[in-house]
C-alpha cells in the first residue's frame, strides 16, 4: 500500500536511547504503511520537561530551532514522544501569542521564526491523516481478544487548547486506533493520571506510588496489557513494574506496548522489527496465549533483538 | 512652589474637543485641584466623542489652530454605551487621511481622559502645547486661506519673485 | 499691420514683457494640466495644446474678491477692491475659438450693468490669438461659423509658418501698440507659407433653423432623451469660453469676511433653487435645456449672436458623453 | 513598446448583451435597461436608458464604456424610471458600487436585473475615445482590478476576460507619497487641489454621493467654502474622501471625469488601504448591514490614542 | 437680532484673582450682538441671580452667557433663573472661566486673554441656540414583569400594591422559580417554601396582577412609556377557567414515570401534571411529548375523569398583545452542567469528572430536592443510584465558577453559603455521616453569613479542605475524589458515597434571544447589562426596561428581593407622572434632506432611530427616512457625526453652534 503522506520526523532523545524499540517500530510501521518519514537533519533535544523549569527562553529557543530545521523538509512534523510533542506544541502556542517572547527568541536564533509547520503526534497521523478506515483496511492480523488499557499520561492532551490532539479530559483517539486494529479496550480510571515522569530518578518513591495506582487500575479494569505513546510513561510502567510488584507484594504482569508496536503487530510486522524483545515485562506469553504470535517464536525469544 | 514661567515668542493655538462626561470633568478636576498648565488650550464641550465630526478638526485647522486635541471617555466608560468606540474608528481613519494630504500628525492628539484624571488632562494638554510650540505655527491651512485663484490675484509674491529673477 | 516674428524673437518678446512687469498669460503646464496661466518665463508656454479651460478667466476669473468687511463693536469697516490696480496683461496664444468668445462676453458685461472688474481687466489686456493647426472630432468651430484662423476677439493674431516663426497681424490699436513697443523684435512679413489650418469635420449648422425650432419647443419630449443622462455637474460650463454665469457669496464669519464672485453653472441643482424651496428647473433635462436655449436662442434674442464658439471642450470633458454638436445637429434636422 | 490589451471578446459581449436586453425587455422582466450606446464621435460611447426591446440593438460594449452606470440608480438621478425592475449593464467594478448601495438601503437586489460584463479593461480617459486600449491607455483601476469577472449577476456573457499582469499604479503612487515628508505631501496635494474648479463632476458621477443635499452645499453652517479657492477646495476633497471611506469600491469615476486631472482616486484607494489594514474591511464584496465606520469592535486599534 | 447679556462672575476671588474680570466684561461688550455685559462678585448668589433676572427685563436681553464656574456646577442654577425671567432655559450658556481658566493659570494677562476668548466663544455659540421646548412622552401606567421567580414576584407585588396593573409572564407552568425548589435557606434555615408560597398566592389573588404562566414574550415594540408586547400563551391543554385544581386527572394518568424537572429529574410525574403541589396556578398542563393521547391518539383518561371538562386536547398557542409603559426583566438563572459542551463553545465541560456520567455525582439543586421535605425522597438524603444513605459525602465548590479555563471567570456568589448550608442539612439528617468540602476560599460577605459558615465547621463537623479536585472516578460503589490540600501540601483521596458539585450560576437559556427582542444589551455570558454598574444598577441602557435578580448576575435571595423592589420603585417613579419629561437634548431628522441610508440607525446604541415612510396624499411612498424617537434618544449625537449630509441634528449641539464656536477662535 502506498500513499501520499509525507512527514519530517522528530524522534527526540529517548527514541535514540531507552526507547529504541519505539523508534524502530515507528519506522517499520510507517514504511509498511507507505507513509514517508524523513528524519530532521541535525535535530537536537527539545529541552523536555527540565529546560522550561529553568529557563523559558532556552526551552522556547530549542523548540523554535528544531521547528526551523524541520521546515526544510516537506510535510508536517511527526513526533513520537509525548514530551517532545508537548514542548513543540507549547512553544508554537506561546510564540504565536506573545510578541515579546517571539522577538526574544528571534534575537536568540538570529533568524525570523518559522512556526507554521504542523506538529503532529503519531496518534494523530494514524487516526486522522491516514484515517481509521485506511488503518483498519491495512490490518492483516487483527488483535482479536486482546484487552488493552490505553494510557495517555498527562502530557498528550493537556493543557486544554495547546496540543489540540483530542478532548483534554476525555480523549478517545487511542481507543479508536486500538479498536480499528481489532483489539478490545477497557474502560478504566487512570488513563490520564501522571506516572511521575522524570521524577523516576530523583523521587523514585513518588513514582512507584503513582505508577502502582495506574497498574492497579488497569488490572482492575481487566486489561491484558497497557498501550502508551510516550517513552517516559513506558519507562515508569515497564521498567519499574517488577520493583512495584515487590514493594506492594502483588503481581501485575502487564506488558506495556508502544502504540506502534501493537499497530505493527496487527499489520503483520514481525516481533523482531517491532523490538518486542526489548520489553522488560515480556509480551510473549500474552501474545502466545491470545494466539497473536506463533508459539515457535516464543522458544526463540532470547534471540530476538532488543534495542538496536 | 510653581515652576519658573518662561516667556515664549510663539504661543500656539490649541483647540480641544472633549466629551462632557469624562474629559470635560477631568479638566474641571484639574481646576479644582489647582493644577497648572499652559493657557493655550480652548475647550469645546460635546456630549460625547461620538458627536465629534472630523470636519470640526478640519475647521479648527482652517481657523488657525496649531494643534487639535480630541479626548473622551476610556473604552467601556462611555456614558452613551459606545459613542467613543464609534469615534475611535472614525478618527483612526481620519487621521490617516490628514496624514496623507500632508498634515503632520504631531499636531493632532487623541486621548482618553476620565473624570478622575485631572493629572492626565494636564499632561496631555501640556505635552501637546509644548510639542506644537516646538514645531512652530501650523502654516499650511493659513497660507491656503490667504490664496485666491490666480486670475483674481492682483500681485502675488510668486509673480513678483518670477519678475525679479528675469 | 502685418509683421513677421521668429520663434527666437517671440521668446524674447515674452521675456521682455514679463521683465517689464506685464502679466503674460499663456497656455502653461500646471501640475500635469495645460491651463492659461501667468508665465514666469517664456519657456513655460505650451503652444501645441488646447488648454483645458478657456481664456475667459483673464477677465472673468474663476473666483475673485470684490469686497471685504470687518466688524468691531458696532463699527463695520468695508474695503473695496480697486480695479485700477489690475495689472497690464498680455493674453497670448489664444485659440480662435477662445478669442472669438471674448466679444461675446464683452456684450454681457457691458450691456446693462457695467462690470468694472471685467471691463477694467479687458481694457488692460492685449489679446494675441494663434491660428489652429490641429483639430479632433470634438472640434466644431466651423459648424458655428468660426474658422481656425478666426481673428475676431484678437488684438494681434499669430499664424505659425512652415519652418518656424509667426506671421503677426494686428487688428486693433492695442495690437499695434504691442508691436511698436518691441518693434526691434519684429520684421517685415516674409514670403514663408503658413502652416495648413486645422480642418474640423463637423458640417456647418443651420443656426437659424436651430433657433427657429428652439423658439417653438420649450416643452418637447426630445429634451428628456437628450439629457436624461446628464448628471448635473458644472464641467461643461466651467470649461466653456462663452459661459459667464456667476454667483456672489460672502465667506467668513459675522465678524470678518470677504465677498467673492465665482463661476456658476446652470447644470447645478442649486442654480435656480429658490429660498422657498421651489425649483423651477427641478429636473436635469430642464437644466440642460437651459444650456442649449441660452447658447442658441436666448443670447441670440438679446445680442444677435450664438453663445458657442465650437471649441468642443464640453464634448471632450462631459462625464457622460453629452455631445452638444450632435444635439444641435439633430435639432437642425427637425421639422420646424 | 506598449502592451496592447486584448479586447477581441468585446464584440461578442456586445451581441450577448443586446440579445439579453432584448429578451428581458421583451418578456417584461424589466421595464428599462441602462447600458451604453455608441455616440457621434468615433469610438465613443455614452450611457443610455432603453425601454423598448427594439432599442436593444443600440447597446454596445467597447473600451470607451467607462461610465459606472450605478449612478443612474441612485436617488440623485430622479429622472430614471423607478417603477418595476430595471436592467443594468455592469462591469465588476461597477457592481461593487451596487453592492454598497444595497447595504445602504438605496437599492434592493430584487428590483435589479444585472447584466454583467466579463471585462478586460476600459480606457483611462475618453477625451479621445477612439484611442486603442493598451497598457498605457488602460484605466489605472483596471490594472489592479480584482473583479474582471462579475459575480452574482443575473446574466453574464460566456466570454472570459483577459487581463495581463501590470504594475499597480495606485499602489505604487500611494507608496511613493507615503514615503514623502508631510510637507512634501502637502505641497503635492496643494498643487493638485489648487486646480479644482468646483464643477463637482466628481460628486455628480459618484454612486455614493447620493445625498439629497451635499454637506458642502450647506450654508448653515458653512462647513466648507463653496468658492473654488485653494482652502475650500482642499476642505472639499478631504471631506469627500472621508465620506467615501469604507464605502468607495474604486470605480474611479471621480478621477476620470475630473476636467482638471486631479488624481482623486488616490485618496479613495489610500482610505481603502487603511480600512483594510485597520479593520480588515473591503468594500463591495458583499452586502453588509454595517460599514466599517458604522460599527466597531471593542478591540479596535487605539495605539494612536494617548 | 439677538440682544446678548454677558455676566462675568468674580467667584469671590477665585476668578478675579487671576482674571481681570472688568476687562473681560469690557472687551466682550464690544462683540457683535452683545448688548449688555457686567461683572459681579457672586453670580450664583441670590443677588447675583436677581441681577441677571433684572437685566433680562430691563435690557430686554434675549440670550444669556454667564462666565463663571464649570457648567457642571451651576448650569441648572442659571438656566432656572433665566427661565424665571421668562426666557427659554436653553438660551442661557455658561462659559467656564474658573476650572478651565483662573484656577489653572497664574499669569493674569494670559488668563484674562483666555477668559475673553472663552466668553467670546460662548457668545458666538449662543447666537445659534434655539428655543428648545421640553419633551414629554405619554406614559402607559401598566407594567410587564418577565419571569415569575422571587424577583419577578416581588417586583410585581410592589408595583401592583402601588395600584398599577402588572402583567406577569412566566415560561413554566407555575410561578415560583428556583426558590420554590430550595429546601431551606441560608443563613436562617427558614423553609424556603414556607416563605415563598404565600407570596405566590398573593400574586395569584392580587386584583392588579394578570398572570400568564406557560407563556413567553414573543415580540416587544415601542419605547419607554409606550411598549406593545406580544405574549405567546402556549397551549396548556387544560382550560384555566374551568379547571378547579382537584387533581383527579393526575392521579388517573397512566403515564407515571416521567422525570420531573422540578425535582431535578430524580422524582417522577405524570403526563398531565402540576410541577409541585403548591404550584400557582394550581392548573395542570399536559406534557404533549409524553402524553399517550398526543403520541398515539388513544387514552384520553384525563378528559374522561375531569368533572368540569377542563381538559382540551384541541387547545392551541394563543398570542395576546398588551400595552405597557415599563418592563421589569427577571428571568433568573440556570445551572451550569458539567456535561460535555458543544464544540466551539467558549464554555467547557468537566471531562475530568467524567462529564457527569457518575450517577452519584449531583449538583447543589439536586441536593436541595433530596433535602426538601416535599422532595422525591421525602427529605431523606439518599443516593440516586441505589437509594442508600451516603456516609461519606464530598462537596466541591467553584465548579464552573472562577474557572477561566472552563470559560467562566466570574464568582457565582451563593455557592459558598449554600454548601455550608448543605453540610448542615446533611449532618442534621445523617448523624453518623462525614461531610468534606473542597474549596478555594469561602466568600461570606453578608449579614450573619460568616457566622453561618463557621457554624458548619465548628458545630456541624464539616471538614473543609482548601484545594481543588483534579479527578473523580467510580471505583466499585464508591467515588474516588482525588484532590489536593494546599494548606498541608498533600494530595488527598477520599472514597465518597456521594459527591455534590456547587455548579456555576448561568443566565437562563435563551437570555440572548429575549435581550434581542427587548433591545437590551448583555455581556459575553449573556447576563443582562445595567445602564451603569454603580449609579444605575437596576436600569437598562434602553429606557423603560429594568432588571431584577440573577438575570443581571449571580445573586442570593435577599439581594434579589432588594433589587426587585428597587426596580419596582423605578417603575413607580416613571408612573408617578402622566407624562415623562425629558431634557430636550435629542436628535432630530431633517426629513427633506434625509436620503434614508440609515447610517444613523446603525450607530445608535439606543435603538432610538426608526424608519419612517413618507407618502403623498394618494398614499404613494415618496421615500423612507430616519425618525428619531425623542422618548428613546439619549442625546449622544453619534448619529449626527455619522450622517454624511448632516440631516440629523442634535439639539443643543448643532453643527451651527459648534462651528460658530470654532470660528470664534
Amino acid at each position: 500500500m502506498t500513499n501520499d503522506l509525507k512527514y519530517s520526523y522528530y524522534p527526540g532523545c529517548s527514541l535514540h536511547a531507552s526507547a529504541g524499540e519505539y523508534d524502530l517500530s515507528t519506522r517499520e510501521l510507517f514504511r509498511h504503511l507507505g507513509i514517508g518519514l524523513t528524519e530532521i537533519p541535525d535535530w537536537f533535544c527539545c529541552g523536555a520537561t527540565p529546560a522550561h523549569n529553568v529557563d523559558e527562553l532556552l526551552s522556547l529557543s530549542l523548540c523554535a530551532k528544531n521547528l526551523e530545521l524541520a521546515d526544510s523538509i516537506e510535510g508536517d512534523v511527526a513526533v513520537a514522544c509525548a514530551a517532545c510533542f508537548s514542548r513543540l506544541k507549547t512553544a508554537q502556542h506561546i510564540l504565536g501569542e506573545n510578541d515579546v517572547k517571539r522577538k526574544q527568541v528571534e534575537q536568540a536564533l538570529d533568524a525570523p521564526l518559522k512556526l507554521d509547520g504542523n506538529v503532529k503526534h503519531l496518534l494523530e497521523i494514524l487516526a486522522k491523516d491516514l484515517g481509521l478506515e485506511r488503518l483498519a483496511a491495512s490490518v492483516n492480523k487483527p488483535l482479536t481478544g486482546l484487552k488493552v488499557a490505553c494510557y495517555y499520561g498527562c502530557l498528550l492532551t493537556r493543557p486544554t487548547d495547546v496540543p489540540n490532539l483530542d478532548c483534554a479530559e476525555a480523549p478517545t483517539i487511542m481507543e479508536k486506533i486500538i479498536e480499528a486494529v481489532g483489539a478490545e479496550t477497557v474502560a478504566w480510571t487512570h488513563r490520564l493520571e501522571c506516572c511521575g515522569a522524570n521524577f523516576t530518578l530523583s523521587r523514585p518513591g513518588v513514582v512507584i506510588q503513582l505508577t502502582n495506582a495506574i497498574l492497579d487500575a488497569a488490572k482492575a479494569a481487566g486489561a491484558d496489557c497497557i498501550m502508551v505513546g510516550c517513552p517516559l510513561c513506558h519507562g515508569n510502567l515497564d521498567i519499574r513494574q517488577k520493583e512495584i510488584e515487590k514493594v506492594y507484594s502483588t503481581s501485575y504482569d502487564l506488558p506495556v506496548f508502544y502504540l506502534t508496536q501493537l499497530v505493527g503487530l496487527s499489520v503483520g510486522l514481525s516481533p523482531e522489527n517491532l523490538g518486542l524483545g526489548a520489553m522488560i515485562v515480556s509480551p510473549f506469553p500474552l501474545l502466545t496465549e491470545k494466539k497473536l504470535m506463533e508459539t515457535s517464536l516464543l522458544d526463540n525469544q532470547v534471540s530476538l533483538p532488543g534495542i538496536r | 512652589m510653581h515652576p519658573e514661567k518662561t516667556s515664549h515668542t510663539f504661543e500656539p493655538k490649541v483647540i480641544a474637543f472633549v466629551c462632557t462626561w469624562c474629559t470635560y470633568a477631568g479638566a474641571d478636576l484639574a481646576g479644582t485641584s489647582r493644577m497648572q498648565y499652559p493657557s493655550n488650550v480652548r475647550v469645546l464641550k460635546f456630549p460625547c466623542t461620538g458627536r465629534i465630526d472630523p470636519v470640526f478638526i478640519l475647521k479648527a485647522f482652517q481657523q488657525g489652530a496649531d494643534g487639535v486635541l480630541v479626548s473622551g471617555c476610556h473604552p467601556g466608560d462611555c456614558h452613551y454605551i459606545a459613542g467613543n468606540f464609534h469615534a475611535r474608528r472614525r478618527f483612526a481613519v481620519f487621521r490617516k487621511l490628514l496624514e496623507f494630504v500632508g498634515v503632520d500628525l504631531n499636531r493632532l492628539q487623541f486621548s482618553w481622559v476620565s473624570a478622575a484624571e485631572g493629572g492626565k488632562w494636564v499632561e496631555v494638554v501640556t505635552d501637546l502645547t509644548e510639542r506644537v510650540r516646538a514645531m512652530g505655527p501650523m502654516t499650511e491651512f493659513k497660507e491656503l486661506a490667504l490664496e485666491e485663484q490666480w486670475s483674481g490675484v492682483i500681485d502675488t509674491p510668486e509673480l513678483k519673485e518670477a519678475f525679479s529673477q528675469i | 499691420m502685418q509683421k513677421y516674428i521668429s520663434q527666437q524673437n517671440f521668446t524674447a518678446l515674452l521675456d521682455a514683457l514679463i521683465k517689464q512687469g506685464t502679466r503674460v498669460v499663456a497656455p502653461k503646464l500646471n501640475a500635469g494640466t495645460v491651463l492659461y496661466e501667468p508665465l514666469a518665463a517664456a519657456g513655460e508656454m505650451v503652444a501645441d495644446q488646447l488648454p483645458r479651460r478657456s481664456g475667459k478667466e483673464a477677465f472673468f476669473p474663476l473666483c475673485e474678491e470684490i469686497m471685504s468687511y470687518e466688524k468691531t463693536g458696532q463699527q463695520v469697516a468695508l474695503t473695496d477692491i480697486d480695479p485700477a490696480r489690475f495689472p497690464e496683461t498680455v493674453l497670448i496664444g489664444v485659440r480662435p475659438c477662445d478669442a472669438a468668445a471674448i466679444p461675446v462676453l464683452d456684450a454681457v458685461f457691458s450691456w446693462d450693468y457695467k462690470d468694472e472688474f471685467f471691463l477694467e481687466r479687458r481694457r488692460k489686456t492685449t489679446v494675441v490669438g494663434l491660428a489652429c493647426t490641429t483639430a479632433d472630432d470634438a472640434c466644431f468651430c466651423t459648424a458655428v461659423g468660426i474658422s481656425p484662423a478666426e481673428t475676431r476677439g484678437s488684438d494681434l493674431f499669430l499664424s505659425p509658418l512652415v519652418g518656424g516663426g509667426y506671421r503677426c497681424e494686428s487688428y486693433s490699436d492695442k495690437g499695434e501698440a504691442l508691436i511698436n513697443s518691441h518693434s526691434a523684435l519684429f520684421a517685415e512679413p516674409s514670403g514663408a507659407e503658413a502652416l495648413p489650418l486645422a480642418e474640423p469635420q463637423t458640417e456647418k449648422f443651420d443656426l437659424k433653423k436651430v433657433k427657429a425650432w428652439l423658439d417653438e419647443h420649450f416643452e418637447d419630449p426630445a429634451w428628456d432623451s437628450i439629457a436624461t443622462r446628464c448628471v448635473g455637474c458644472g464641467a461643461c460650463a466651467f470649461v466653456c469660453p462663452a459661459c459667464h454665469c456667476f454667483d456672489i457669496v460672502d465667506e467668513g464669519t459675522e465678524k470678518k469676511g470677504k465677498r467673492r464672485k465665482s463661476w456658476d453653472a446652470c447644470g447645478f441643482w442649486k442654480f435656480t433653487h429658490h429660498a422657498s424651496g421651489h425649483n423651477p428647473r427641478d429636473q436635469q433635462p430642464k437644466r440642460y435645456r437651459n444650456r442649449i436655449m441660452h447658447k442658441f436662442k436666448y443670447y441670440d434674442d438679446k445680442f444677435g449672436q450664438t453663445l458657442c464658439t465650437g471649441c468642443g471642450r464640453c464634448i471632450r470633458l462631459c462625464p457622460v458623453g453629452i455631445d452638444i454638436a450632435a444635439i444641435v445637429e439633430e435639432i437642425s434636422k427637425k421639422e420646424v | 513598446m506598449t502592451q496592447s490589451i486584448d479586447t477581441s471578446s468585446y464584440s461578442a459581449i456586445t451581441e450577448a448583451i443586446q440579445a439579453e436586453a432584448q429578451r428581458v425587455l421583451g418578456d417584461g422582466t424589466v421595464t428599462a435597461v441602462i447600458g451604453y450606446a455608441a455616440a457621434r464621435r468615433k469610438g465613443s460611447a455614452q450611457p443610455i436608458v432603453i425601454s423598448q426591446a427594439d432599442d436593444a440593438a443600440r447597446l454596445i460594449f467597447t473600451p470607451a464604456c467607462v461610465n459606472n452606470l450605478a449612478v443612474y440608480l441612485t436617488k440623485a438621478k430622479k429622472e430614471i424610471p423607478r417603477n418595476g425592475r430595471i436592467g443594468i449593464v455592469v462591469k465588476g467594478c461597477d457592481l461593487k458600487a451596487l453592492v454598497g448601495l444595497m447595504g445602504e438601503s438605496q437599492l434592493k437586489r430584487e428590483n435589479l436585473y444585472l447584466i454583467g460584463i466579463p471585462c478586460s479593461g476600459v480606457l483611462a480617459s475618453t477625451i479621445q475615445p477612439d484611442t486603442e486600449l493598451t497598457a498605457d491607455t488602460l484605466a489605472s483601476k483596471c490594472r489592479e482590478c480584482d473583479a474582471h469577472q462579475p459575480t452574482g449577476c443575473d446574466f453574464v456573457p460566456p466570454q472570459l476576460p483577459v487581463a495581463p499582469e501590470l504594475e499597480k499604479k495606485y499602489q505604487a503612487e500611494i507608496s511613493r507619497l507615503e514615503a514623502l515628508t508631510p510637507a512634501e505631501r502637502w505641497a503635492y496635494w496643494k498643487e493638485q487641489f489648487a486646480k479644482c474648479i468646483k464643477c463637482y463632476a466628481c460628486r455628480q458621477v459618484c454612486p455614493f454621493c447620493f445625498c439629497e443635499q451635499c454637506l458642502c452645499d450647506r450654508n448653515k453652517p458653512q462647513m466648507v467654502e463653496t468658492t473654488p479657492r485653494p482652502a475650500g477646495n482642499t476642505a472639499w476633497h478631504i471631506v469627500r474622501a472621508m465620506h467615501l471611506a469604507g464605502r468607495c469600491a474604486g470605480c474611479a469615476e471621480c478621477e476620470r471625469v475630473c476636467p482638471m486631472d486631479i488624481p482623486l482616486n488616490l485618496l479613495n484607494r489610500k482610505m481603502a488601504k487603511e480600512l483594510k489594514e485597520l479593520f480588515d474591511y473591503e468594500a463591495g464584496f458583499e452586502v453588509n448591514d454595517k460599514g466599517p465606520l458604522t460599527m466597531f469592535t471593542e478591540k479596535d486599534d487605539q495605539s494612536f490614542i494617548k | 437680532m439677538s440682544r446678548i447679556g454677558v455676566f462675568i462672575c468674580h467667584c469671590g476671588e477665585n476668578i478675579s484673582r487671576t482674571v481681570d474680570v472688568e476687562r473681560v466684561a469690557r472687551e466682550v461688550g464690544l462683540l457683535p450682538g452683545v448688548s449688555f455685559s457686567t461683572d459681579y462678585k457672586y453670580m450664583c448668589s441670590d443677588p447675583g441671580q436677581n441681577l441677571l433676572k433684572n437685566a433680562i427685563q430691563e435690557q430686554k436681553l434675549t440670550h444669556i452667557v454667564v462666565a463663571a464656574c464649570s457648567p457642571r456646577m451651576h448650569e441648572k442654577t442659571f438656566r432656572k433663573a433665566v427661565e424665571a425671567a421668562g426666557l427659554n432655559p436653553f438660551l442661557c450658556e455658561m462659559a467656564n472661566i474658573r476650572e478651565h481658566c483662573s484656577w489653572v493659570h497664574e499669569n493674569k494677562e494670559e488668563a484674562t486673554v483666555k477668559a475673553v476668548e472663552i466668553v467670546g466663544m460662548m457668545v458666538e455659540r449662543i447666537k445659534k441656540n434655539r428655543i428648545l421646548p421640553g419633551i414629554t412622552v405619554p406614559v402607559t401606567k401598566r407594567s410587564l414583569v418577565i419571569g415569575g421567580g422571587i424577583a419577578g414576584i416581588q417586583a410585581a407585588l410592589d408595583i401592583a400594591d402601588c395600584g398599577h396593573e402588572v402583567i406577569l409572564v412566566e415560561r413554566e407552568p407555575s410561578i415560583g422559580g428556583h426558590m420554590a425548589q430550595l429546601s431551606e435557606t441560608f443563613p436562617t434555615l427558614d423553609c424556603s417554601q414556607c416563605i415563598m408560597t404565600p407570596k405566590m398566592v398573593d400574586v395569584a389573588n392580587h386584583p392588579k396582577i394578570t398572570l400568564h404562566t406557560f407563556s413567553e414574550v414573543e415580540l416587544v415594540e415601542g419605547y419607554i412609556g409606550n411598549f406593545q408586547v406580544t405574549i405567546k400563551k402556549k397551549a396548556r391543554s387544560v382550560d384555566e377557567d374551568k379547571c378547579t385544581g382537584c387533581g383527579v386527572c393526575m392521579t388517573k394518568c397512566p403515564q407515571k414515570k416521567i422525570p420531573n424537572k422540578f425535582d431535578q429529574n430524580i422524582g417522577l410525574r405524570t403526563a398531565i401534571y402540576v410541577p409541585f403541589p403548591q404550584a400557582v396556578p394550581n392548573t395542570p398542563v399536559i406534557d404533549r411529548a409524553n402524553c399517550t393521547w398526543f403520541k398515539t391518539g388513544k387514552c384520553g383518561v384525563c378528559q374522561k375523569v375531569c368533572g368540569p371538562g377542563a381538559v382540551d386536547f384541541e387547545q392551541e398557542d394563543r398570542l395576546i398583545v398588551e400595552a405597557v409603559g415599563a418592563i421589569v426583566v427577571a428571568t433568573g438563572f440556570d445551572l451550569y452542567t458539567i456535561d460535555e459542551k458543544p464544540k466551539g463553545s467558549a464554555i467547557k465541560g468537566y471531562g475530568e469528572f467524567g462529564h457527569g456520567k457518575i450517577p452519584d455525582v449531583i449538583d447543589g439543586m439536586t441536593f436541595e430536592r433530596l433535602a426538601s421535605a416535599s422532595g422525591p425522597t421525602g427529605g431523606k438524603i439518599l443516593r440516586p443510584s441505589d437509594g442508600k444513605e451516603p456516609k461519606q459525602i464530598v462537596f466541591i465548590q467553584c465548579i464552573g465558577s472562577r474557572a477561566r479555563e472552563k470559560g467562566i471567570s466570574y464568582c457565582s456568589k451563593v455557592c459558598c453559603m449554600y454548601t455550608a448550608k448543605h453540610t448542615m442539612l446533611y449532618h442534621h439528617k445523617v448523624h453518623d455521616g462525614q461531610a468534606y468540602v473542597f474549596f478555594m476560599d469561602a466568600r461570606t460577605p453578608g449579614k450573619s453569613y460568616d457566622e453561618f459558615w463557621r457554624r458548619s465547621i465548628e458545630e456541624e463537623e464539616a471538614v473543609y479542605i482548601r484545594g481543588m479536585v483534579s479527578r473523580l472516578y467510580q471505583k466499585g460503589d464508591k467515588i474516588v475524589v482525588m484532590g489536593s490540600d494546599i494548606a498541608v501540601g498533600v494530595q488527598v483521596e477520599i472514597e465518597a458515597d456521594m459527591v455534590v458539585l456547587a455548579t456555576a450560576i448561568q443566565p437562563q437559556k435563551g437570555a440572548d434571544t429575549l435581550a434581542q427582542k427587548l433591545g437590551i444589551s448583555y455581556d459575553k455570558y449573556h447576563f443582562y447589562s445595567e445602564a451603569h454598574a454603580k449609579l444605575r444598577p437596576v436600569e437598562c441602557a434602553t429606557a423603560g426596561i429594568y432588571l431584577a435578580g440573577a438575570c443581571q448576575g449571580p445573586k442570593d435571595i435577599p439581594e434579589t428581593v432588594s433589587q426587585a423592589s428597587a426596580a419596582a420603585a423605578k417603575v413607580m417613579t416613571l408612573f408617578s407622572k402622566d407624562q415623562l419629561e425629558r431634557e430636550p437634548i435629542v436628535a432630530r431628522v431633517r426629513e427633506a434632506g434625509c436620503v434614508g441610508c440609515f447610517a444613523c440607525k446603525k450607530v445608535c446604541a439606543y435603538g432610538a432611530i426608526e424608519e419612517k415612510e413618507i407618502r403623498d396624499r394618494q398614499g404613494n411612498l415618496i421615500k423612507t427616512v430616519a425618525y428619531v424617537n425623542p422618548g428613546v434618544c439619549a442625546g449622544c449625537g453619534t448619529c449626527q457625526a455619522t450622517c454624511p449630509s448632516k440631516c440629523v441634528e442634535l439639539d443643543g449641539y448643532t453643527d451651527e453652534q459648534i462651528v460658530a464656536m470654532i470660528e470664534a477662535l
